[in-house]
């Protein structure tokens, strides 16, 4: 993993010459989308202080989470957007391996969501809106990112991101990986950059466990329709905003300026809106996300599976359930793996 | 990024699958009738083994006092996913083996008495996975305990996200989070009892948000799987790590409770946490408003109740 | 350190056998305070959870800040007393040695305050009251806490009690040791036992910086006015609650039970004011505290010093402040100690 | 507990008093008056000296924008307080060789053509210790910034709380953090900047709770004196322990500027973070107040200026 994220993976035809010559789709829509994850994950891709030297007209970072450390991984401030003050939070990756290894590869510590929070927290309280660009492989998964919380910290991000009293906009620029990406990336309009993807666990892993080996990772990113469209269908993503040809990284400026028109755009219809309006649709846009329907009632039939025990159970009398009310299901099935993943 | 399969336990297969079950603690072999009678909870070495949803309900609710909700929630399959086995499969598969329709049940019960909102997870259903079905029922429980002012109480037992309902069950986190978070700002409590396993983007959601965060004995509890934290990134991890007393020492769970107290505890803290009305405000200082969140959250608990069955987006 | 907070001096006159045989106070004064500050600091005073067991028909504690660790320091937890639910929050020294070890000899680490808070704001949020039970040398003075924002976590402590909506008791039931003190000890009423001390720093870190020397410590004591009585004429404490003959530590239950019904009678009281009457009120209490006067705005006068860098000054053209804005006052005096200490 | 008396710095009284001064870090001669010139920074290793609040007030605020509030605040006795000097000779001492009345100075300026209320504080006047008249000080210009919600800057430069004062300074940490929690709460920003050295009850109130916390590159900050922190409960301190970049590595320090930025980046944030006023709830909605925690604490601000320049108690 570490190589990849320091970009020194082997793998053919995800150089920069090469995507630069070749910006066409391929046929295969399994290469097309893995040829997309890599677009995603070009370590030349605009992070959040690039995009913010293009964008901004000020930019203050401010520092800490006020509880344990500052993580560069996640970056937080203020800035001027275009006459219009913001906080902004993004994650950072760098761009050269020194750079990258300072910044744990963008992978943030709980500090780092901490840090976030804070300045979110600071946004609202001035009535300036949120802009977040989102760019990570996951959270860091590591002993100490355990230790100090890191599932606590992703959730009371999502959490605080659902009732800030304050537009926010969120863009996804590059990975949008699991709850890693999430935790600064709820929003009243979340976009997406062309090449961006966005998933609940990285196709590797996804891989991994359904398919039991990671080089059917393609596979995975194409049955998890990972792509910005893919994401703009499923209502995930409000918007693509497209990309220069040939990818983010071809052309930082261009980048940034449609990023720019686009944030401008959504922030001004936000502001418009009533907060009580603007929060009460927010958490209508996320209540409204799952796909599930309601069927009758009879219970699905448990299959009969005539055994020693059941026979036994038989003869005692009764189910383990009827007799005494904490018998787990008789009758469960061993074969489902276990669904574990770093979401 | 080479995640292995996890393995959470030795596998059950190992053991004799009908009389007798090989507690993988201590090596000790259970009578599985007797192991029933003692909540699944080891003789020997205090082991807590899984429950199913509705043991755990029997043992925390009172009697006769559950009233199922939303029973009829089925998952659809949005992506039209398929790996090894199409997804659609693997429902209808966990259904007929679990007698489940998903990996979660939720209703109102009792608990001492008092009227709670409770919705448990299954994990023998798609190992607990949380997809569009899970995070519904869990938003609706909130909403639903936001509506009456009673406490929600949620057990987990999870493996985290649906991967098969892609970033959907991603957003499951947004979902349930923004609907327990208007349970919080409304003081009104929700208990959070993890037990074996509560991992992933179950954690990392309303899991981790309890005003109480209940701990079963030595549960899984953790964000990243275990080959991830120790693989490339890490080397060694501490000792005990992602188990319950290891999130206890580091500040993540309030108590750890042996799985034989844990109705005893809910009676006490649901009496303890119940949601009083406060004091209204001096109505003669009409310019201060005070500053209220219950009101303004409450007059939304109204609002939140989903007015259709069928959400599917995209 | 340590020696006096595990229980090993051999300072005479301190034992609980003298102190039993010896309630009077000593005629003079100095003696009679420093035998006030002995009297707090005795191990077999009853701290939260012996005074809980007592006082509480139901307790819960809970554990954990949520962010790092949960510190055997402070307790805290919600209780029922006298039918009545409340939030205890209180420092819990040991009485017996490894006891006392395990739980820091009762000094808090920023985790403590944070846990603190938490339970502080669960309280607010379900509407019920809050009792603070304050008996603490001091918060840890060590790396890790300095490290993990000791400070912050107190001034944060100390902010959030100032608005809690919801109506707070403190009790000072021993050593009244600062901020570490201070940082659960605001509140809309705070009682004091009777042989309880409040001071702005140990009487030996006081005597050490203004004396010169720890030995001063019963000196200081008598100058800063710390017993229960003193800080009832500062308007710092509420109401003195009287012990049992011989101290609190002799008769836990009779110590108890005063307490208790001094709490249950100020929440009665409390919990009548409508909540804004009451927040108003606990910032006016604060907002009072204090000793100055208003002079006239002449300035005081400023010696001359005549040396030879005045006298260039001068050929040079001027004072260093008017001539560039940035001088520090010439004159300053270098004899004033550096009044640092760990309040 | 044997505290001694710490040294923040090698003796003044050791350089050459007036015409040379030998900066503490690199030991290099510096010639006062040039010193002066470069914001008392030494021009050889960068190591900030301690500025005068007069200076430092000359350095932050736009020229001739300083308008001075509650000069005349002075000390009381109310302990009757004598170690081997009375409190009120200190006091009186302090006044005459620092021409100040107290450890803090406030007022309203303009900083970048913004106004804000600035606070200083002064180590000269002994040791720029926290009694009542900072503690009243303090909360008066946080007040009056919430007033007139405009940004608060508040300079520190403290060993702490004001031994003499008791508990009454003690209880400035209250009082000086109740007011600058309203303002916070009401959306008008607070600016601490630290200065060497920020310490005790000062770091431990309003200094450590600014919206964005500055500090000067290696001032000591901390909450324990070092004799304590370093003696009887732990060993060795870490490296650069309770200075600036210990601070901003630990997550309590947002940026460590240097003094000649100072003034640009105070332009740029005050700028940044200036109060802005937020939409207007809509009005069809009168059921659902929204959750504003701005007009209740505005309303407030209106009645918690001090009536009275004397408060004593006791
Ligand atoms: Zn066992
Ligand atoms: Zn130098």
């Amino acid at each position: 993993m570490v190589e990849r994220l320091i970009g020194r993976s082997g793998r053919k035809g995800s150089s920069d010459a090469d995507l630069a010559r070749e910006p066409e789709a391929p046929a295969d829509p399994t290469a097309a989308v893995w040829a997309k994850v890599q677009l995603a994950r070009n370590l030349r891709r605009p992070r959040t202080l690039e995009l913010l030297a293009l964008i901004a007209d000020d930019f203050v970072e401010l520092h800490g989470d006020r509880f344990f450390g500052d993580d560069p991984a996640i970056v937080a401030g203020l800035a001027r957007i275009d006459d219009r003050r913001v906080v902004v939070v993004g994650q950072q990756k760098g761009a050269e391996t020194d750079e990258n290894i300072r910044r744990n590869f963008g992978m943030p510590h709980p500090e780092g969501y901490r840090k976030a929070m804070r300045v979110m927290e600071l946004g609202e309280r001035l009535g300036l809106p949120i802009v977040t660009f989102v760019d990570v492989p996951g959270a860091h998964p590591g002993a100490e990112s355990e230790e100090r919380g890191i599932a606590e910290a992703i959730a009371r991000s999502i959490a605080l991101m659902t009732r800030l009293q304050t537009p926010i906009v969120t863009v996804i620029t590059g990975e949008g990986g699991s709850g890693g990406a999430l935790a600064i990336a709820v929003g009243d309009v979340v976009l997406a950059l062309e090449n961006a993807v966005y998933s609940v666990i990285s196709p590797e892993g996804c891989a991994s466990i359904l398919w039991r080996t990671p080089d059917q990772a393609p596979a995975a990113a194409l049955a998890m329709r990972m792509t910005a469209t893919d994401q703009l269908q499923l209502g995930v993503v409000d918007e693509v905003i497209p990309e220069p040809r040939g990818g983010a990284h071809t052309d930082h400026p261009a980048t940034a300026a449609t990023i720019k028109t686009a944030v401008v755009r959504h922030l001004a219809a936000l502001e418009r809106r009533p907060l009580d309006e603007l929060i009460e649709a927010r958490y209508r846009r996320y209540r409204a996300l799952g796909a599930f329907t309601t069927v009758d009632l009879e219970p699905v039939a448990i299959p009969e599976r005539p055994g020693f025990a059941d026979r036994l159970r038989n003869l005692l009398g009764g189910s383990a359930r009827a007799s005494n009310g904490t018998g787990s299901n008789p009758t469960r099935s061993h074969d489902e793996p276990p669904a574990r993943e770093e979401v | 990024m080479p995640i292995k399969l996890p393995s959470f336990r030795q596998r059950r297969d190992a053991y004799p699958p009908d009389l007798w079950t090989q507690c993988p603690s201590c090596q000790e072999m259970l009578f599985n009738k007797q192991l029933e009678k003692v909540l699944r909870v080891c003789s020997n070495c205090g082991h807590h083994f899984r429950l199913s949803a509705p043991a755990r309900l029997n043992l925390l609710l009172d009697p006769d006092s559950f009233e199922e909700c939303d029973a009829g929630l089925q998952s659809l399959d949005p992506l039209g996913f398929v790996d090894l086995k199409a997804y659609p499969d693997r429902v209808s598969a966990a259904q007929a083996t679990t007698g489940l329709r998903d990996a979660a049940v939720w209703g109102f019960g009792s608990i001492g008495g008092r009227q709670v909102a409770m919705c448990v997870m299954d994990f023998s259903f798609m190992g607990g996975s949380m997809g569009s079905v899970v995070g519904e029922k869990v938003a609706r429980s909130a909403e639903a305990a936001l509506a009456r002012r009673i406490p929600l109480v949620i057990v987990s037992a999870s493996g985290g996200a649906r991967m098969q309902e892609g970033t959907l069950s991603l957003m499951q986190l947004v979902k349930t989070v923004a609907a327990t978070e208007r349970l919080r700002l409304a003081g009104v409590p929700l208990i959070s009892v993890m037990s074996d396993p509560t991992t992933g983007g179950v954690f990392a959601s309303f899991a981790a948000l309890g005003d109480v965060n209940l701990a079963e004995p030595n549960a899984l509890i953790g964000f990243a799987g275990a080959r991830v934290s120790a693989g490339t990134i890490q080397g060694e991890l501490p000792e005990g790590f992602q188990r319950s007393e290891f999130l206890f020492n580091h500040g993540f769970v309030d108590r750890i409770v042996h799985r034989s107290n844990l109705r005893d505890e809910l009676v006490k803290l649901v009496a303890l946490l119940a949601p009083v009305q406060l004091p209204a405000p001096s109505s003669d200082n009409g310019n201060i408003p005070a500053f209220r969140p219950l009101s303004f959250l409450s007059a939304l608990a109204e609002r939140v109740i989903p007015e259709s069955d069928e959400a599917v987006r995209g």
